[in-house]
């Protein structure tokens, strides 16, 4: 019965008429009902135009019903939750819904790009190659307007208030697709004990059957047997099912990514603020079943773009899936038996129908059947050209090979000759044939190959079994059901098998009510005059393939690119083969030796967030705090992010900015009391009885004579010679030491650590183990340091030469036991003060607390660079690059040439260009001026003259402001740097436009000769 | 020489249902001997070919591709072009690619829809935004257009983007290059075919080299899949695969082959007006005259000629976007795909002779290829004619890695895209 | 890392868990059906890292001799002794959890007895900690989290994997009824792994269970 | 996206638990000053970056933290197997002499 005029009540509608939903497109509100989509409550609303043409702005209707959609896309809700490009094929109705166009501007009714449209014959595939090109200061104006025209919907403008994740799975097998192959496959698979996985990316599982429930499977109509497998695997507990949910990308060793839409089906009012809106799925399958099915191929012919021409499966899911009848005249155009089932359904449903089948002769079988239904038949017939604008009104069929009325009289006959017919209709639907979804099974090189049976490209039902990559149903170019099905079981017996495992009581009945079909044409285009579409997201029509082809684009690649054909975001679901196919006949080759483009992830289109799941905000990539971290915030410390460490950076006192905090922080060390958190400097135990020889190796210093108790600078070579770590480390005994290394080198140098000693050198007795975590350490800095530990440590002898400077202690701090060396990195008396993590914070406090009446001052990482610059200590990263040797930084003391194995990086220090004496070498520098404070990054020239191009000689690495030398200091590299010390001809810094003279000096600038330390 | 592209040919060829419209380049019959032969019809050996013919006077000259032409890391790269990079090497040789680049559909008659709308390098560390000074400064030393921009220069140029404090990797800062931009990558390779065809060269496509015939260190000719060529003088331009091909030649590579992925989202309105990299979150990104936001990601670590990498990297990526511009969270991405970029240790490229007489190599663009694509050929052209380098590429040459005169833009260039 | 409530001027307790800045010791409930994940930090315990060479007789030996027990060279494996349980990691390394009163004894008496072995005795006990989950929705919780197959997490296994972009080992603890994970991981991480467990386990109900 | 099998932990893991290290057998010169410095720069960097089978290190970085072998496909991602340091350096010789008999 009718409920309205389009919208049709029938016993295997899906949608529920007892609950209408409100909802609104393009400014008009609109009445659905549950379990619509919103293209079918659409098109039952008598909507006929939903967007405009990408290139010539031409009205557009619905064509499909599925993800093969190329029109109709759609912008969804408003604000943070507004996404664009939906196609509304797929969008599932809710009460509420706020739909909105992505195309026609101003309207859907008057596009502007439609006038444009009319000179579409001076804009034919690549033509702007060809021309916008004079004058040439004229392209960015050209360019903005082709811009202004081009993109579908709008962007969010505001950040995503919903959330993703992702979520990992193993399985014995994947069925990916849940309609009828995919079904039958699981449920064998289920059986056998396997555990499976099934993904359906619709609402609900059964795909095509959803749309043909008149077929009969095993003596029960197709809903009834679908209900009943479904059932049957919900019953399973080694089966788990997942709806709405696509698989969009199959990688390496069988990796599908699928992404499951959680939340856009319901109404904002039904929305959990804590659960996600999609979530990606990982799984990782040791066998995949592809039962991936097909997409119908429409036919290309004049006009075929007019809103109401659509593929005859939309028709008949719009008629038998959602009860919406797309007009009241159909006529149906094929070149293969599949329409027939939707003229017998849909004539059934009081439609009227008209068909007109390619094929001279068709299959009696059907012929009878609708005859008995009153059904006219052209037979031979195809249609040159729709009529209508925004609406089909009619069509004009032409015979294919017209008859000759001369030949006719001839042989003394008069019949009556049809070769043009026009016909009154208000909706079209046309059927080449099927495509087979081959798109996942191509995703990691898979490649379908071409059935003149099934006139499509397909994969063989044992797709790639060495992969685990097994194909069923449509995919494998089986379109009848009964064929498909028993295929099906078969193909999917064989994969249990190859698991060890097989399938239980199969005595599942699998005849159905099909009549058998006869051949099918291969025909892809009916010869017209008019425009006639291949790709219609993309304005591709055949004469574009045709120029194509004739600008010499022959490879299918070429002519993909060229035209743009499949490039849209339908990724040519409907398009590619005819394209194929129309490329093949214009340049005079087979279909298969023109062959396909190649099928990339995703299948369909997947949101970033999908993609990131829980990568974003905090918990985008880690970060990494010190035991004192608490105490840092108390501080109101700010921070710097050093490799995923977050380092106290300065910590300013009412309302300072850095300058005065970090002034105030390096005066207090050097004149009183400071500390610094150096938990996070990376830590290595290293132990066995050839630790000396295997540092001798990693390190470019000599370790052979440090005796237990003592420390040393160590620098650390790549095996180009270039600076790559450094870090102090201890003695403790002769088969044991501790190593230091950068905060950021930690990972980077025990895994090149130990990567030496398990490759090359296995023979060395030696264990690593990173300690980094284990040890919080409190650098306590400042000529009164020495006065504040002793508070809280009595059983270590601090005195001046009982506990010398590169010397360390094992004693109790703060009651706690703790490993204390006396190094320093300001140059001041210091003591590093190393505890358990776990007392980390105790023991911080317990020394602020000791100190406080004298005024001690916690620092971070800004004033710990400004103290270290003051001594021309060097920062690996900061003065290096990659490019810097040890000599180049004035540290040959630290290169033991003589040591007996050639330690890493030895051999590169002699190449004839890294021996060069006239290298960039690190110097200090200072302005004039000693209130300017040089650019870090400023690059060092000769003269002030600044015309390009300019020789440079180097740059500033490491400018501060020095509070306690009350002036500027720096250093950077000068090309022979070394030998240009203290000369007087100065040179100059570039940087803000401007040259500033410096002098090179040394980079030592306060204490040179180390008194500081030794006291 | 045919006629050239304009508007009055388009208006005339449409009024005749354009039937009249030449081949954009011809497919004449491999010859059985060549002066000069380049292996690889991607942008950088078709333009290498253009620049022989036409500034060295070069008659005879072939270009091999073993698929169809522009098919490689020409077709499935992001279209960047730039030339801020840091060493005065590099820097002078992308300058001169960006300088032809700016001349270039005029010269080559083919509008490649160069579009300088700017790229933004940002900062996120206190040693990046050092970097960025040093690059920035040395950039101008070099006459190179570049600015150091804070956050909020940042902020105020791209209003979309994310300058919270808050992020993990918090934007400090960007150098700015107003003249770099992007480039239709396809019309770039089909433009210089077109062009060097329009000067006699021969383009075979489908055509594979099998093996080189070297007679004492001296090249004479190449085995292909269409019959042997005669020639002294190849010049190889195979990206990817120059390890396989100079395997042929018995030569040694510093390369290593990668997957570099990238991916595109659905047509958007425009949003997007300029070029947005950075190297710490790994991802860059940029909007297509079509609508499509171009993103790139970070390399996959192992070596690869599949032109398929592992899917976190893409998911890395898309994480990285969302960090910049949380509001591309819905967007949605339509495709992906991957390329095979030739790395090098110093991140820079070889253009170089080799110990073969008549073998020279052009290849190590590794992530940085598209941008250098007229300079590239152009002094690979020079290179080839005088047996001897250009000025500009004379760093450039293999023996760099034994003397240990690396250009190493790693330092400051990271991912050199 | 915000949400901090320490008082200093009274600075107690003297040891800091790392997860303490979380307060989960106040927010801890006992187990009910109302949420579908239970989790809590297992703080301050000891973890010893020990390597050797398992094929060393005088190294295994050694060992034995002050474990107790012969040192699992079945890979991933753990086995419990008086001391606490001893994961191994690697063909030469493991590691010994045990409660912090037997850390000294037990360092000091491997140490002692390995003297002259080729070996490492190294406390890392400052430098990780443990994380317990539990609850019907855990196993769907930890699919969030890490790409390792947990059908194969059978008991008396212990894997290192990823854990979001950091990693964890994981092995799975016998309470009884109801199986619980348990997840070892470093201390500067331990920010990041809460809120991140915390993130995945939100949809599900989380809670912090009594230990 | 791989799943490799380590040889320690003998279990296959996914590619995210694991580093790529590199070409396998890149032989330290045993004595460097030795060499001369285009023998020096050989070592350093030049790869055989083959398109086929390639032998190749991996270490289990979020696991075992050992350094292995694997012998991979680049031109289609199979993998052979993967093997400790020591086995594999048995494998990769014996192929080699193979190979090297087949030759002669």
């Amino acid at each position: 019965m009718r409920i309205n005029n389009l919208r049709i009540e029938h016993k295997h509608s899906r949608v529920d008429t007892t609950k209408p939903l409100n909802f609104t497109f393009d400014g008009k509100p609109y009445i659905g009902y549950q379990g619509d989509t919103l293209a079918s409550a659409l098109l039952a609303n008598n909507v006929k135009v939903m967007a405009r043409s990408f290139k010539y702005g031409r009205p557009r209707g619905i064509v499909g019903a599925w993800a093969e959609e190329p029109n109709c896309l759609v912008q969804i809700d408003v604000g943070a939750k507004t996404t664009p490009d939906l196609k509304a094929t797929q969008v599932e109705l809710y009460e509420g819904l706020v739909a909105g166009r992505t195309s026609g501007w101003p309207s859907l009714t008057f596009d502007l790009k439609s006038v444009g449209g009319h000179f579409s014959r001076f804009m034919p595939a690549g033509f702007y190659y060809k021309t916008f090109k004079w004058p040439a200061k004229f392209w960015p104006m050209y360019e903005h307007i082709i811009r202004q025209a081009a993109g579908y919907g709008t962007s969010p403008i505001v950040a995503d208030s919903e959330t993703y994740d992702h979520k990992h799975h193993h399985a014995d097998v994947l069925v990916v697709g849940g309609g009828a192959a995919g079904l039958l496959a699981a449920q064998l698979a289920g059986r056998s004990g396997a555990s499976v996985i099934l993904l359906d990316d619709q609402s609900e599982m059964g795909g095509y059957l959803l749309s043909t429930p008149n077929t009969t499977i095993g003596g029960k109509s197709a809903i009834e047997w679908r209900d009943s497998v479904i059932a049957e695997l919900k019953s399973l507990p080694n089966v788990s099912l997942f709806t709405r949910t696509t698989a969009f990308g199959l990688h390496d060793m069988n990796m599908i990514q699928a992404v499951e839409l959680l939340q856009d089906h319901l109404p904002h009012s039904a929305r959990q603020a804590k659960q996600r809106r999609e979530r990606m799925h990982r799984i990782r399958a040791t066998k995949v079943v592809l039962a991936t099915g097909a997409f119908e191929r429409p036919l290309v012919f004049g006009n075929n773009d007019v809103p109401g021409v659509m593929t005859v499966s939309a028709l008949t899911t719009y008629f038998n899936r959602y009860g919406v009848a797309c007009g009241n005249h159909a006529l149906i155009l094929t070149s293969n038996d599949g329409a027939y089932q939707a003229v017998v359904d849909l004539a059934a449903g009081g439609i009227k129908v008209t068909l007109a089948d390619v094929r001279d002769n068709i299959n009696p079988a059907w012929e009878a059947r609708l005859e008995a239904l009153g059904i006219t038949i052209y037979t031979g017939f195809g249609i040159s050209e729709v009529l209508g604008s925004t609406a089909v009104t009619g069509a004009r069929l032409s015979k294919l090979n017209p008859n000759d009325p001369k030949e006719a009289i001839a042989q003394g006959v008069k019949p009556r000759v049809i070769n043009q017919i026009a016909i009154e209709c208000d909706v079209i639907a046309s059927s080449g044939g099927l495509s087979p979804t081959v798109h996942l099974f191509c995703h990691d090189g898979g490649r379908p190959t071409w059935s003149d049976e099934s006139l499509a490209f397909v994969v063989s039902a044992n797709g790639r079994t060495n992969a685990g990559i097994y194909c069923v149903g449509a995919v494998t170019g089986v379109f009848g059901l009964q064929a498909g099905l028993e295929k099906t079981a078969e193909t999917t017996q064989e994969m249990l098998s190859s698991l060890g495992k097989n399938s239980k009581n199969q005595a599942v009945n699998l005849t159905t009510d099909e009549i058998a079909p006869s051949p099918a044409q291969a025909i892809f285009h009916i010869p017209t005059d008019k425009k006639a579409f291949v790709d219609f997201q993309n304005d591709v029509a055949v004469t574009d393939i045709q120029l194509a082809v004739r600008e010499n684009f022959k490879s299918i690649e070429h002519i993909k690119r060229y035209t743009a054909l499949g490039f849209g975001t339908d990724q040519g679901k409907l398009s590619n083969v005819n394209g194929f196919a129309i490329a093949a006949e214009a340049l005079g080759k087979s279909i298969p030796e023109v062959g396909t483009t190649t099928y990339r992830p995703a299948y369909t289109p997947v949101s970033f967030g999908a993609l990131a799941g829980a990568h974003v905000r905090e918990t985008f990539e880690p970060r990494r705090y010190s035991a004192m971290q608490s105490a840092h915030e108390k501080r109101n410390a700010e921070y710097e992010t050093v490799g995923n460490w977050m380092r106290p950076w300065y910590f300013p006192k009412n309302g300072e900015d850095m300058h005065a905090a970090v002034n105030r922080e390096c005066l207090a060390a050097r004149n009183g009391v400071a500390m610094l958190d150096a938990s996070t400097l990376g830590k290595i135990d290293i132990q066995g009885k050839d630790v000396r020889e295997f540092l001798n190796r990693v390190y470019s210093n000599a370790w052979s004579q440090l005796a237990p108790g003592k420390c040393r600078y160590g620098l650390m070579l790549n095996e180009a010679g270039m600076v790559m770590d450094d870090g102090v480390t201890a003695c403790i005994t002769d088969t044991h030491f501790l190593m230091t290394t950068t905060t950021g080198g930690a990972a980077n140098v025990l895994n090149w650590l130990e990567k030496w000693h398990q490759t090359e050198w296995p023979e060395l007795e030696v264990y690593m183990t990173s300690v980094t975590d284990h040890w919080a350490t409190a650098a306590l800095v400042g000529p009164k340091s020495r006065e504040v530990l002793a508070k809280l440590c009595s059983d270590i002898d601090l005195s001046k030469d009982a506990f010398k400077f590169m010397d360390w202690r094992d004693g109790t701090v703060a009651g706690v036991p703790a490993r204390v060396c006396r190094i320093s990195f300001s140059g001041e008396l210091a003591y590093e003060i190393n505890v358990d993590a776990s007392y980390g914070n105790y023991v911080w406090q317990e020394l602020l607390s000791a100190g406080a009446e004298l005024d001690i001052t916690p620092y971070g990482t800004e004033t710990m660079h400004v103290l270290r610059a003051e001594k021309g200590f060097i920062i690996v990263g900061q003065e290096t690059d990659g490019s810097v040797t040890p000599l180049d930084l004035d540290m040959a003391w630290a290169v033991g040439m003589k040591k007996p194995y050639s330690f890493l990086g030895k051999r590169s220090l002699t190449r004839s260009d890294t021996a060069r004496s006239d290298r960039k070498q690190l110097v200090g520098l200072l302005t004039d001026d000693p209130t300017f404070v040089l650019k870090e990054g400023a690059q060092l020239i000769n003269s002030a003259n600044i015309t390009p191009p300019v020789h440079m000689l180097g740059h500033v690495t490491s400018s501060y402001y020095s509070a306690f030398l009350g002036r500027s200091i720096a250093m950077g590299f000068v090309i022979d740097g070394i030998k240009r010390r203290d000369n007087d001809n100065a040179i100059f810094a570039y940087a803000d436009g401007k040259a500033v003279a410096v002098k090179i000096v040394s980079s030592v600038f306060v204490d040179a000769e180390g008194a500081r330390h030794n006291v | 020489m045919k006629k050239d592209y304009s508007i009055w040919t388009l208006l005339s060829q449409g009024l005749k249902n354009h039937v009249g419209w030449q081949p954009t380049w011809r497919s004449p019959e491999l010859k059985s001997s060549y002066d000069v032969v380049i292996i690889g019809a991607g942008g950088h050996g078709l333009a290498t070919a253009y620049y022989l013919a036409k500034e060295h006077g070069v008659k005879n000259i072939a270009v091999l591709e073993k698929g169809f032409l522009g098919g490689g890391n020409t077709a499935r790269n992001t279209t960047i072009v730039r030339s801020n990079y840091l060493w005065d090497e590099a820097a002078m040789l992308y300058e001169h690619s960006l300088k032809l680049w700016e001349g270039l559909t005029e010269d080559i008659n083919y509008n490649v829809m160069f579009s300088q709308r700017g790229v933004f390098n940002l900062g996120h560390t206190l040693q990046d935004m050092r970097d960025i000074e040093r690059r920035v400064n040395a950039n101008n030393l070099n006459g190179i257009d570049a600015l150091a921009l804070n956050a909020q220069d940042v902020k105020d140029r791209i209003p979309m983007i994310n300058i919270s404090k808050n992020t993990r990797f918090p934007i400090m800062g960007a150098s700015y290059q107003p003249r770099a931009g992007v480039a239709r990558h396809d019309a770039v390779a089909w433009g210089f075919a077109r062009a060097a065809s329009n000067y006699g060269v021969d383009i075979i496509e489908n055509c594979e080299v099998t093996a080189m015939d070297i007679e004492n260190g001296q090249m004479r000719g190449l085995q292909t899949n269409k019959g042997f060529i005669k020639t002294a003088r190849v010049g190889c331009v195979t990206a990817g695969h120059s390890s396989v091909i100079a395997k042929m030649a018995g030569i040694k590579m510093p390369i290593e082959s990668h997957p570099l992925q990238a991916f595109v989202s659905e047509s958007l309105k425009p949003i997007l007006d300029t070029v947005v990299m950075s190297n710490a979150v790994h991802g860059y990104v940029s909007q297509s005259d079509k609508g499509e936001l171009v993103i790139g990601a970070g390399i996959d670590h192992y070596t690869s000629y599949t032109q398929r990498g592992s899917p976190h990297i893409i998911e890395h990526t898309a994480a990285a976007i969302i960090e910049l511009f949380p509001m591309f969270s819905r967007v949605r991405m339509n495709r992906q795909w991957g390329g095979i970029v030739d790395t090098t240790p110093d991140a820079c490229p070889i253009i170089s002779k080799t110990k073969v007489a008549g073998l020279y190599f052009n290849c190590g663009w590794g992530t940085g290829g598209f941008k250098a694509t007229p300079g590239s050929g152009n002094v690979f052209a020079h290179t080839i004619a005088h047996d001897a380098p250009h000025p500009l590429n004379a760093a450039f040459s293999l023996d760099r890695f034994h003397t240990g005169h690396l250009i190493d833009e790693h330092g400051a260039a990271g991912v050199a895209h | 890392m915000s949400n901090l409530e320490l008082n200093l001027s009274q600075f107690s307790p003297v040891m800091q868990s790392p997860l303490y800045h979380f307060g989960l010791a106040a927010k801890q409930e006992p187990m009910n059906e109302g949420k579908g994940v239970w989790a809590n930090e297992i703080a301050l315990l000891s973890y010893i890292c020990l390597r050797g060479d398992s094929n060393n007789a005088a190294f295994t030996k050694a060992a034995k001799k002050i474990l107790g027990e012969t040192l699992p060279t079945l890979p991933c494996s753990l086995i419990g002794t008086p001391w606490g349980n001893i994961y191994w990691f690697s063909p030469d390394e493991w590691l010994i959890v045990c409660p912090r009163e037997k850390r000294a004894e037990l360092q000091h008496a491997l140490q002692a007895v390995l003297v002259g072995v080729h070996s490492q005795v190294v406390d890392n006990s400052g430098g990780y900690t443990s994380i317990i989950l539990q609850g019907k929705h855990a196993d769907n919780v930890l699919q969030h989290c890490t790409v390792y197959n947990l059908h194969s997490l059978t008991e008396n296994k212990v894997v290192g994997t990823t854990f979001g972009k950091s990693s964890v080992f994981l092995h799975r603890r016998n309470d009884g009824q109801n199986s619980a994970y348990v997840l070892i991981f470093r201390r500067s991480f331990a920010d990041y792994i809460w809120r991140y467990l915390e993130r995945a386990a939100t949809p599900y109900g989380f809670g912090i269970s009594t230990l | 996206m791989f799943v490799i099998n380590c040889p320690h932990c003998q279990e296959a893991r996914e590619e995210e638990e694991f580093h790529y290290e590199g070409e396998a057998f890149i032989a330290r010169p045993a004595a460097p000053e030795a060499e001369t410095d285009e023998a020096w720069g050989d070592y350093l960097f030049m790869k055989k970056n083959p398109k086929g089978w390639h032998w190749e290190m991996w270490s289990h970085a979020s696991a075992c933290r050992k350094i292995f072998v694997v012998k991979r496909n680049t031109a289609n991602h199979t993998i052979a197997g993967s093997w400790t340091l020591s086995e594999a350096r048995k494998a990769y010789d014996k192929e080699q002499s193979d190979a090297e008999m087949t030759k002669a």
